[in-house]
């Protein structure tokens, strides 16, 4: 049986290589920062690639929603309950977009620490609650506030 | 291999209990739970010549494959040296040699290609030299196949029984497309392997005549 | 049955398509054909904006390539089938492991990869961005790796059936959906100017977990006669 | 290793005998749980803040989608034994999966689809859940197809069975990656039947209609399961003494 043992030997070796690497890529990928985007705290803290196109997620801040002039820029703030960070965007905001309201824009960071966004998409809240539990929504439960 | 007896004198010899390779206990196949063929008792020893003989369409080829290890037994059993085919599949393998019903044979390559290919070695060696001289098909070593005739590619398939040494041969109608001159080859050759303790196992429809031969009559089930 | 080829097993059942699918030089090169024909159709069906189509390219042409090489991995076990060469392959006294990823190989390298090679040409047909001309090659020739074992498996388990194409494609077409997903959003983060590696690392891990498995299921299925 | 009290249960034979016998007590379960946990749900469980009574639908939809994706493990580990030990029953009752499967898939898609409509504007959305269920249907067709399309049954039997387990295998990638895919694209709209934070009188009537969900699996399973036996057997002794005795 000695060419039998010998190929089982190459085979479980090739599987062996094989299985380790596909592991260590998959570590990889779920290991950084997989969960898409970042809180405007990892921003201030600099956790991002300068100059790449990233996304930030956070809470829109309450009446932070303004137009300084009337070539459709609108400037927001975004925080995660810890943080806040300045965005410029050109265009139209999504009509799900409001105040207090889970928002993600997609743009390169400014000089200014602005995010110039390209992409604004708006979210909201799909938990199912009874009427009565809607009013007493707490602010801390947005701060942990991530797509899973 | 296996220790060899020797009962007394050398007369004595064709008596001698010869040692059973594989041994069948009430072996069937059902397709589509419909039996193919009654179930089949049988010991072939060594230095067996077994004719399997059968209308068309009688599960002559399913026996072959069966025999061979390609299919599974719906029942029944088959040892091959008391062990049970698929717990010795590797070493049976490398001890049989199957031609079936259509030759193994690439079209796209030529004759020499496909015997390396079925042999093992990348070079021409002296025994492929030797198995084309005894089917006289030397001088179209390095032809396609596919621009050879049918009896001649079924030479072709038929020089991998010569090509590895194994003990037993499974052939499937091996006599069809074959002219005057490749029966009697194959006949000589047969009767080579059964001389040195070789099995040859055959499915044929007409009756050939080879020595003296263990015959497996097939009926399908009247079901 | 054939001794010495224990050694080589891979390279020489490699070796022995390659020359096969050499020989035959037309039959190897229709999937690229094919690949060349169909995604020059599609701007006639998309309408050639050329904002539209920049957008559309990508994953106008990964689906092509898959079609390409699914079309293709029909012949990759057909062949050997009707002549019983399969037979005596299921016969040898060795691992089918090999045998079967020698085949698989050679059949990436004749008939995949030249879709693969061809696609940054097809990219600037459809006018993509060009700095992600590199990701689509880069991506595209792990994918059609991962779409021929895909198909090899397919194929394993159609070989004995009637209507075969319809059906390789019909089992296998869910299985692609993690390397169309992971491939074509390579270059759409290349286009975002986004960081890429996530979706390759996702690709070569899935690559690497199919060079595994659909060799091992392939020789499960020959083993296992179900080859009539 | 053939214990023979495992090869007994694996008796096509047997199971017919005791499947005759629990048949009955089997519907009457099945059918009492489907009532209570239906009225329950539709009736008295509080409306949803914000969708209000369309969301009732999740007492079909969560239920057959868990169950199609259970009822995929199932079909996948009955061809494993089929395989490993070559028991016939096996075999058969992954064929008798796959269809019941197939439809549970579509109903949680077609269900899905209703429920999408009043709260989302569309039959259709393209969510991370709808997507991977729209793919388990694509598998439980291929395996259905694969069975049907040999000559030989017990090659086809074997065929979908490797499917089946090659099918298992890819699930958890393929759900990750739809939900990675769901990420890139939509990242922030909806993803409804992620783990909802219920409030407790909506959960039990839904843990009902689970349980009741795995009832009616069982029984259809059982049912078709009982014909395949009597069309595979209709050879054998006792299939048509229990034919005359009709």
């Amino acid at each position: 049986m000695h060419p039998i043992r010998r190929q089982r030997l190459q085979i479980v070796a090739l599987i062996f290589l094989l299985s380790a690497c596909a592991a260590g890529l998959v570590i990889y990928v779920l290991g950084q920062n997989a969960n898409f985007f970042f809180t405007p705290s990892q921003i201030l803290a600099g956790e991002y690639r300068s100059g790449s196109t990233i996304r930030v997620g956070g809470m829109v801040v309450e009446g932070s929603v303004s137009r300084p002039n009337e070539n459709l820029q609108t400037q927001f703030t975004l925080t995660d309950g810890k943080t806040s960070l300045d965005i410029v965007y050109e265009g139209i905001l999504p009509d799900l977009f409001a105040e207090n309201e889970a928002a993600i824009a997609t743009g390169v960071m400014s000089v200014s620490n602005k995010l110039i966004a390209s992409q604004v998409l708006a979210k909201h809240d799909e938990n199912y609650t009874p009427p009565e539990l809607t009013e007493t929504m707490d602010f801390i439960r947005y701060s942990d506030y991530k797509v899973q | 291999m296996f220790f060899w007896h020797n009962y007394g004198p050398s007369s004595l010899q064709e008596f001698s209990l010869s040692v059973t390779i594989l041994s069948l206990k009430n072996l069937s196949f059902n397709r589509n739970e419909k039996p193919v063929f009654d179930p089949i008792d049988l010991e072939i020893n060594e230095g067996d010549l077994v004719h399997i003989k059968g209308a068309n369409g009688s599960g002559k080829t399913t026996l072959l494959r069966i025999l061979v290890g390609l299919l599974q037994p719906s029942s029944g059993s088959i040892k091959y040296q008391g062990v049970d085919l698929q717990a010795c599949l590797y070493d049976y393998f490398s001890n049989i040699t199957y031609v079936g019903h259509n030759s193994a044979v690439k079209n796209s390559l030529t004759v020499f290609e496909n015997l390396c290919w079925m042999s093992g070695e990348n070079k021409l060696v002296d025994s492929h030299i030797h198995t084309l001289e005894t089917f006289g098909l030397l001088n179209q070593k390095d032809s396609l196949c596919g621009e050879l005739s049918a009896g001649q590619k079924r030479k072709v398939a038929l020089t991998r029984i010569l090509l590895n040494d194994s003990k037993i041969w499974f052939l499937d109608e091996p006599m069809n497309a074959l002219d005057s001159q490749g029966v009697s080859i194959l006949k000589k050759a047969m009767e080579k392997h059964k001389n040195n303790q070789g099995i040859v196992v055959f499915a044929s429809h007409q009756d050939v005549m080879v020595g003296d031969v263990k015959k497996i009559l097939i009926r399908n089930t009247i079901h | 049955m054939n001794t010495n080829y224990q050694s080589n097993l891979f390279f020489s059942y490699m070796r022995r398509d390659l020359l096969i699918a050499f020989r035959r030089k037309s039959a190897s090169l229709n999937p690229l054909i094919f690949f060349v024909m169909i995604v020059a159709l599609m701007p006639l069906s998309l309408g050639s904006y050329e904002s539209r189509l920049q957008q559309m390219a990508p994953g106008v042409i990964w689906i092509m390539a898959l079609l390409s090489v699914l079309l293709s991995s029909e012949s990759l076990f057909d062949e050997d089938y009707r002549d019983g060469s399969l037979e005596q392959m299921i016969i040898t006294p060795n691992l089918l492991f090999m045998v079967v990823l020698g085949k698989i190989t050679a059949h990436w390298l004749t008939k995949s990869l030249p879709i693969a090679i061809a696609s940054p040409l097809m990219g600037l047909l459809l006018s993509i961005s060009p700095e992600s001309i590199f990701s689509l090659m880069i991506g595209l020739i792990i994918g059609t790796a991962c779409f021929s074992l895909l198909g090899g498996v397919g194929a394993a388990l159609t070989v004995a059936t009637k209507d075969k194409s319809f059906l390789l494609a019909l089992i296998i077409m869910p299985l692609y959906v993690p390397i169309i997903i992971f491939g074509s959003s390579m270059i759409y983060y290349r286009i975002d100017g986004m960081y890429w590696s996530y979706p390759l690392a996702a690709l070569l891990s899935i690559f690497c977990m199919l060079t595994i498995l659909s060799p091992l299921s392939i020789s499960g299925i020959f083993r296992s006669s179900m080859v009539e | 290793m053939n214990w023979n009290w495992f090869h007994k249960f694996a008796s096509p034979k047997w199971f017919y005998q005791i499947s005759e016998r629990i048949l009955p007590g089997l519907c009457v379960v099945t059918f009492s749980l489907l009532f209570v946990g239906l009225i329950w749900g539709i009736g008295f469980a509080p409306a949803d803040a914000k969708q209000g009574n369309s969301f009732r639908i999740i007492y079909l939809h969560v239920p057959s989608s868990f169950l199609a994706l259970a009822g995929y493990f199932l079909m996948a580990i009955a061809g494993a034994i089929g395989l490993i030990w070559r028991i016939k029953l096996s075999f058969w009752v992954m064929k008798c999966a796959a269809p019941i499967g197939g439809i549970l898939t579509l109903l949680a898609l077609v269900t899905g689809g209703l429920w999408g409509k009043p709260t989302w504007g569309s039959f259709w959305v393209w969510d991370a859940r709808a997507t991977s269920m729209l793919i388990l249907l694509f598998l439980y067709i291929g395996v259905y197809l694969l069975g049907r399309s040999f000559q030989n049954s017990d090659s086809g039997d074997k065929a979908s069975a490797f499917l089946s387990i090659i099918g298992t295998v890819n699930i958890p990638i393929i759900y990750k990656s739809v939900d990675w895919w769901f990420t890139l694209h939509q990242p922030a709209t909806i993803n409804f039947t992620s783990a909802p934070s219920m409030h407790p009188d909506m959960f039990y009537p839904l843990l009902i209609m689970i349980i009741a969900f795995y009832f009616v699996y069982g029984l259809a399973l059982t049912l078709s399961l009982r014909v395949e036996i009597l069309s595979r057997e209709r050879k054998t002794k006792w299939v048509r003494k229990l034919i005359s005795q009709q």
